[in-house]
């Protein structure tokens, strides 16, 4: 039969998610196999993904891809999947078991201790800074926020991190969550926002408010944020390689779908990005619109 | 006979009402204290301060010769006070047992229902009131006049010592009416008090010993009801004498056909009517409850679907598919169920009586001209007597007479060519029913059609120029209007269950 | 109106049971024609696993409906049941985990709290004359806060309470009948579906219920303290929300204090599918379920045909108005 | 007659503008009470410069909530306001964007669509006579899947179409007086509410809308085409979410198509803080301005406060509840 490989992740109209789509269809075309793609609304419906996960092995696939969004959750679904011979890779985050046989993804954390890294540099080593976060529980939102405030701690005992809040990835409650923070602490120096629609929030909230001299760091990328490191306004960002989990996912599914000897981990990296090397053929390749 | 009830200088005020001032009322055991008085006298107020439903601003208030202090509907139900109220208060989606047993359900053990107790002690209760009803029909699915005898029913189940009925009888027809006088005679004996209250002068003579009046929320007197003339009451209530005149018949066989119906049918409600309406005409429709008058009328008016059937104004075919086609051929209908069918009650009267007629008020822009509206409001409140405190009062807060007087205003602004009332003096005082008589004569003497749906046979035999008489949703005949008919005759015809009849002069 | 006079009159009782399913034959009717409809679009649809995985997907929002249901057949509403349940999830978290008590003591303590919860919205209602719309959205917000506030923020896991995961995932049913492996959470819905429809056609509780719905104010002047009936529905749908936190939490083995917002409009949804009117007064725990399960179907069987994701939502939508709208025909005709 | 003179008696009309605002007073009173603690509470909040941002943070949900008030007070409910937002959005970036179109066709194209859309929704309520709670939502999820589907799951930006982010950002007034830089999003806010204030008070689709909420079955025996002036309500409200869509397009200089869920629930709260009732046939724009504005200084007090979010949630549904308790009170003394 058709080689079937459902990718069941943690999101799906996010862009990021969008570009790790991007990628699983690159290499569905280049491999002649067959993928969906599917995730819940938002990082909160843990229940919801397990419902997706059961409809997904009741189409007998040839392997599956899984970024969990809680990982113990998933764990009966996947011995059920294990059962049945059908192979697991987890992408995104890793799941705390032996089932899946690789895990491409990126190290959020380590990522977000670069941004820290860049923040202190930009802002001379001392100063206030806040954080912009998408979420106060999902994986993601928690290695990127305490990856962020860990690196500052113990590196930067000048910096105070003033308040972190969250506006849900959502553009506009970004934007709103920024104007109050800069309401509440004019003398900020900095802002991270951990993800696109946060770092999306925090330039249109800086620009509304007309502060200069913000050092805004971003993650992920799309077009908003591209425009905002070329005009100036955002000073860089964190880009992980959405279509490189994609693509590698897909095919370390069906190498192990094959019986091949797939790597356990496939770091598929991180990049911090400016005005210099936006247009670099290394990062431009791992950014998206 | 020991006094019952004593209340003395009653005072109630509603914002810009004052409703009640130093009422005195009394009630003795084994009696019928009949309450009068024209729409907002108070009677309904004085009433829910006796059932402790509001509470009184001042004066005293005895029970079984005990001062008392109501805190609310419990309390009067522990004293023996059961009421029924003039607006329905029932629960629609209940069955009939369930709603008479609520709050004293008979219960097995662990909260749970004993259903088959429930039903079998309405049972007995409708037997008492020699009434067929299935204790587990859904109220909603009742008419008026059923929904009213369960309130009856509900009052009755009480046991209680005191019993007031606020017009018990609007909505009921002759049989029944004689069937809830049984009753309240059984009642009277075994030393019930009962204060009634009602705007049918006849029934005063038949059922009542002591008649108080009311006027303004003020106490007018009271009287032995066996040695006072209705007249002397009349005038207590009103202030004047009202005059009394008969039906005369005018020549129409010259007049223009307005409205006709031919061979209409829906299910069994209506089975092959016909008739027809001449302008200037009054045509009553005479018949028991649930004859299917209100069915026809609706079925014409497009409210309710016809399987099959023919509406011809002015002679031509007209499609009426809902009651605004309806309207566009001028044609008018007002309900017998004003709070459902005949008022937005959370509006004010001014928006209700303009509600069939926005358009008259509103240029291209759809932009209303509020000062218009509120001229023509105040008129119709001058004309037809409502009492309110202003022509922005909502509704709601009218008594029922006056709400009723609202609804006519709107179809009397409306103006159309064929107006159908449905039970149109529905709770409306002695006073206000001449003025409406009047106003109906004058209606089709201007040249309308009238179609008059009454309950009451006096009523439809003082305004009809004839008389069409229903049984079982068909048209059992036409007799013509005026002193040769007698109640007689419509009642062989609203009984005339054979099929074997065929409606009589149809243009007659 | 007239039309409702023409058919016999079901007594409440037998609208819910006899009536109740005869009525819904047809809301069922539309139902089955989704599960054969998606059968013959795919093969891979009408499994054993995969009609056990619908049951299961229908369970934590089938008991969140049927609280719901109670709520809403009274003229209120109640957004706060999907943050009531995780709230009593934690709560069952709290306690097994971090205290480290015995099982009973975690479902008492779920339950309870849902009741309690339930309790507080009953009386901002009742006692405190607050639109149930807005009382239950303040406490949708209260709880969803509260939650992460005594969870630290962190998913609470049941590793340590051996047999927690299999209140909902484990098969009484199964372990007797090999070949039909119910997991307990489904038989667990049906126990509640049953026992609220019993409480609603047989009791005290139920009559008011209804009566609330039908017509506050008449109950009201018949003496009936309809503030104590009212605080009591939502106390007993807040207890139902606990049960369903129970089930989730066990299902995905651990308290996630974040989830919930957004069950709460699944369950209405549900609620008013299976032909509860909003306005109070009528409504029926079967058609509930027969409400959560046309939903679960429909997301089931569009994921397993593999539908573009955004398609699947158009089509949820538009198939959503339109099993309500044959369910309207349906009644109109009868 | 006599007693006709003894109040002032005041008018549709005048209880909308007049008294609305003397009725309302005591609920402004808790905005005011709600931004003195602020003031307190923190030296930063009562700056130009904030109370500015929370007029803005109120822009979109305000419109949202006065689209919301009209169908509240037929006695619906519209939960498709949120995506029908998005929707218009990306109908906005087609025809600017994608199609290349002049400014005032990508205008015209977003409030028509949204009327359109509000007219499908109107019509599956009034001629299919699904309820308003199934037809929105399924309207919701349709619009959500489209808005995925015809954008490409991809965010459309204005940047070729100079001056649409000015729709929002820029400031009319601000060029006028420099000292008052309202953005023109909050000045369009006013006039939408302004304009359905006068629609609802004054003409004659207002008087029908308060009517059906009264009493829809009167209105139609009245001899009124009830189901047209429903649709035209749905449609209007529709139309206004269009506005709403180029409001946060502008703002955001792109249309997100994967926004809106969540926004119609935070509408409806405020039509309801702002004391229209769920049940129809009253209700005040201006108090819906009232209660988006509340909800507005709510969130942006709490967080120039830097309050924890979990315990900014639990303070919201708190004062939510707190906000409306006092609103009783204030009219049970009336
Ligand atoms: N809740 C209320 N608020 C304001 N005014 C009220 C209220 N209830 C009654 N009224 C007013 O009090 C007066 C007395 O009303 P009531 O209902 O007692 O009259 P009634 O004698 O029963 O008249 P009807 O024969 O028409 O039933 C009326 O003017 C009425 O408008
Ligand atoms: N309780 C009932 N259950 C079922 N059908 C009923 C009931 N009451 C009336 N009907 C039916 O409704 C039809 C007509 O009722 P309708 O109300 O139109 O009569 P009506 O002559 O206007 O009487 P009313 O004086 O009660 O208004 C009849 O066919 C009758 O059988
Ligand atoms: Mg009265
Ligand atoms: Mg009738």
């Amino acid at each position: 039969a058709d080689t079937y490989v459902p990718l069941i992740s943690k999101g799906f109209q996010h862009q990021f998610w969008q570009a790790v789509k991007a990628g699983a269809d690159q290499a569905a075309a280049d491999l002649g196999v067959t993928i969906t793609f599917e995730g819940p609304d938002n990082e909160t419906m843990v229940d919801r993904q397990i419902d997706m996960l059961s409809a997904a092995l009741a189409k007998k696939p040839t392997a599956i891809g899984f970024a969990a969004l809680d990982s113990q959750a998933a764990i009966p679904l996947l011995k059920q999947a294990k059962e049945a011979g059908i192979p697991v890779i987890a992408f995104d985050s890793g799941v705390d078991s032996d089932i899946p046989l690789a895990t491409a993804s990126t190290d959020n954390a380590a990522a977000a201790a670069l941004a820290a890294d860049k923040m202190a540099e930009l802002i001379g080593g001392a100063g206030k800074v806040a954080v912009v976060a998408h979420d106060q529980t999902s994986r993601t939102g928690i290695d990127r926020r305490d990856g962020f405030l860990n690196q500052i701690q113990a590196k930067y005992p000048n910096i105070e991190v003033v308040t972190v809040q969250y506006g849900g990835g959502d553009h506009l409650k970004s934007t709103e969550v920024t104007k109050a923070i800069l309401t509440a602490n004019p003398d900020l120096k900095g802002i991270f926002g951990t993800n696109e629609g946060s770092a999306i929030g925090v330039v249109n909230g800086v620009s509304e408010m007309g502060t200069k001299d913000l050092v805004i760091i971003g993650y992920d990328s799309g077009k908003a944020q591209k425009d905002a490191i070329r005009s100036g306004l955002m000073a860089g960002a964190i880009t992980q390689n959405p279509v490189g989990i994609g693509y590698e996912t897909v095919k370390a599914a069906v190498e192990a779908a094959q019986g091949k000897q797939v790597p356990s981990h496939i770091d598929t990296g991180f990049y911090y990005y400016d005005n210099s090397n936006i247009d670099d053929p290394k990062i431009a390749a791992v950014l998206y619109d | 006979m020991t006094d019952l009830v004593r209340m003395a200088g009653i005072e109630k005020r509603f914002p810009g009402v004052h409703a009640l001032r130093s009422v005195s009322f009394d009630l003795r055991s084994g009696e019928v204290h009949a309450l009068m008085g024209e729409n907002g006298a108070g009677k309904s107020t004085l009433m829910k301060i006796l059932s402790g439903i509001y509470p009184k601003d001042d004066g005293v208030m005895e029970i079984h010769g005990e001062a008392v202090e109501l805190d609310g509907p419990k309390a009067a139900q522990k004293l023996g006070i059961g009421i029924i109220h003039q607006e329905l208060s029932l629960m629609n989606d209940l069955t009939v047992a369930q709603n008479i047993f609520i709050g004293r359900e008979p219960r097995l053990r662990f909260g749970r229902l004993d259903e088959a107790a429930l039903n079998r002690k309405a049972a007995e209760i409708f037997a008492s009131m020699n009434l067929h009803l299935d204790p587990k029909t859904i109220v909603g699915e009742l008419t008026i006049a059923r929904q009213q005898m369960v309130e009856i029913a509900k009052a009755l189940s009480h046991r209680s010592r005191i019993l007031i009925m606020d017009e018990p009888t609007a909505a009921l027809n002759d049989a029944e009416i004689a069937e809830l006088f049984t009753i309240i005679r059984r009642l009277k004996a075994d030393g019930v008090g009962i204060i009634y209250i009602s705007h049918k002068m006849d029934e005063l003579k038949r059922i009542a010993d002591r008649v108080t009046v009311m006027r303004d929320g003020s106490y007018v007197g009271t009287v032995e009801a066996a040695d006072t003339p209705i007249s002397t009451i009349i005038s207590m209530m009103v202030g004047r004498e009202l005059t009394n005149d008969v039906v005369d018949i005018p020549d129409l066989s010259q007049a223009d056909v307005l409205l006709e119906v031919e061979g209409l049918n829906r299910g069994r409600e209506i089975r092959d009517v016909s008739f027809s309406v001449r302008k200037g005409e009054i045509l009553g429709f005479a018949g028991l409850m649930g004859a299917g008058r209100t069915e026809v009328a609706r079925a014409i008016f497009g409210a309710d679907p016809r399987e099959s059937g023919e509406i011809k104004v002015h002679g031509r075919p007209c499609a009426i598919a809902s009651p605004s086609d309806a309207v566009k051929a001028g044609i008018g209908y007002l309900s017998e169920d004003r709070k459902h069918f005949g008022l937005a009650t959370g509006m004010d009267v001014r928006n209700n009586i303009a509600l069939a007629s926005l358009d008259r008020f509103s240029g291209r822009t759809g932009v209303l001209d509020e000062s218009a509206m509120r001229d023509t409001a105040r008129g119709y409140i001058e004309k037809l007597g409502i009492r309110t405190p202003s022509d922005t009062q909502e509704v709601r807060l009218l008594s029922g007479g006056n709400q009723q007087k609202v609804v006519i205003a709107k179809w009397l602004y409306r103006d159309c060519d064929i107006l159908i009332f449905d039970e149109p003096t529905r709770g409306i005082d002695i006073g206000a029913k001449s003025e409406i008589y009047k106003l109906l004569k004058q209606l089709a003497a201007e040249g309308r059609a009238i179609i008059v749906i009454s309950s009451e046979l006096p009523e439809v035999m003082r305004l009809s120029h004839r008389i069409a008489v229903m049984c079982e949703g068909r048209l059992t005949g036409i007799l013509p209007g005026g002193a040769e008919t007698t109640q007689e005759d419509i009642m062989h015809l609203a009984t005339l269950r054979a099929p074997v009849m065929q409606p009589e002069g149809a243009d007659a | 109106m007239s039309l409702a006079r023409t058919t016999p009159a079901p007594s409440i009782f037998s609208r819910l049971i006899d009536t109740g399913a005869h009525q819904k034959l047809l809301a069922f009717a539309s139902l089955i024609l989704l599960l054969v409809g998606f059968s013959i679009a795919s093969p891979n649809f009408m499994q054993t696993s995969n009609m056990i995985a619908i049951l299961q997907a229908t369970s934590v929002n089938g008991v969140l409906a049927v609280a719901a249901t109670l709520v809403i057949i009274t003229g209120g509403i109640d957004l706060s049941v999907g943050t009531l349940m995780t709230f009593c999830a934690v709560i069952a978290g709290i306690v097994l985990t971090n205290l480290g008590m015995p099982l009973p003591l975690g479902i008492l303590a779920a339950v309870g709290t849902g009741a309690l919860c339930g309790l507080c919205s009953g009386t901002f209602i009742a006692k405190m004359k607050i639109p149930p719309f807005i009382a239950t959205l303040g406490m949708m917000l209260i709880l969803k806060g509260l939650s992460l506030v005594i969870s630290g923020t962190r998913p609470i896991y049941f590793n340590d309470t051996p047999g927690f995961d299999q209140i909902s995932r484990g098969s009484l049913i199964g372990d007797l009948i090999p070949a039909l492996p119910i997991p307990n959470g489904v038989l667990i819905l049906f126990l509640v579906a049953a026992a609220a429809s019993y409480i609603l056609g047989r009791t005290v509780l139920g009559r008011y219920t209804f009566a609330l719905g039908s017509n506050e104010e008449a109950v009201r002047l018949s003496g009936v303290n309809t503030d104590r009936w009212k605080m009591a529905v939502y106390a007993l749908a807040g207890g139902i929300c606990g049960i369903a936190g129970l089930l989730i939490a066990s299902r995905l083995n651990s308290a996630q204090p974040a989830l919930g917002l957004g069950y709460e409009l699944e369950a209405i949804a549900a609620v008013v599918i299976g032909g509860t009117s909003l306005s109070g007064g009528r409504g029926t725990v079967l058609g509930t379920l027969i409400g959560a399960l046309i939903m679960a179907v429909l997301t089931n069987g569009l994921r397993v045909l593999s539908v573009a994701q955004e398609w699947q939502t158009v089509v949820t939508g538009a198939i959503i108005i339109l099993a309500v709208y044959a369910d309207m025909m349906r009644k109109k005709k009868a």
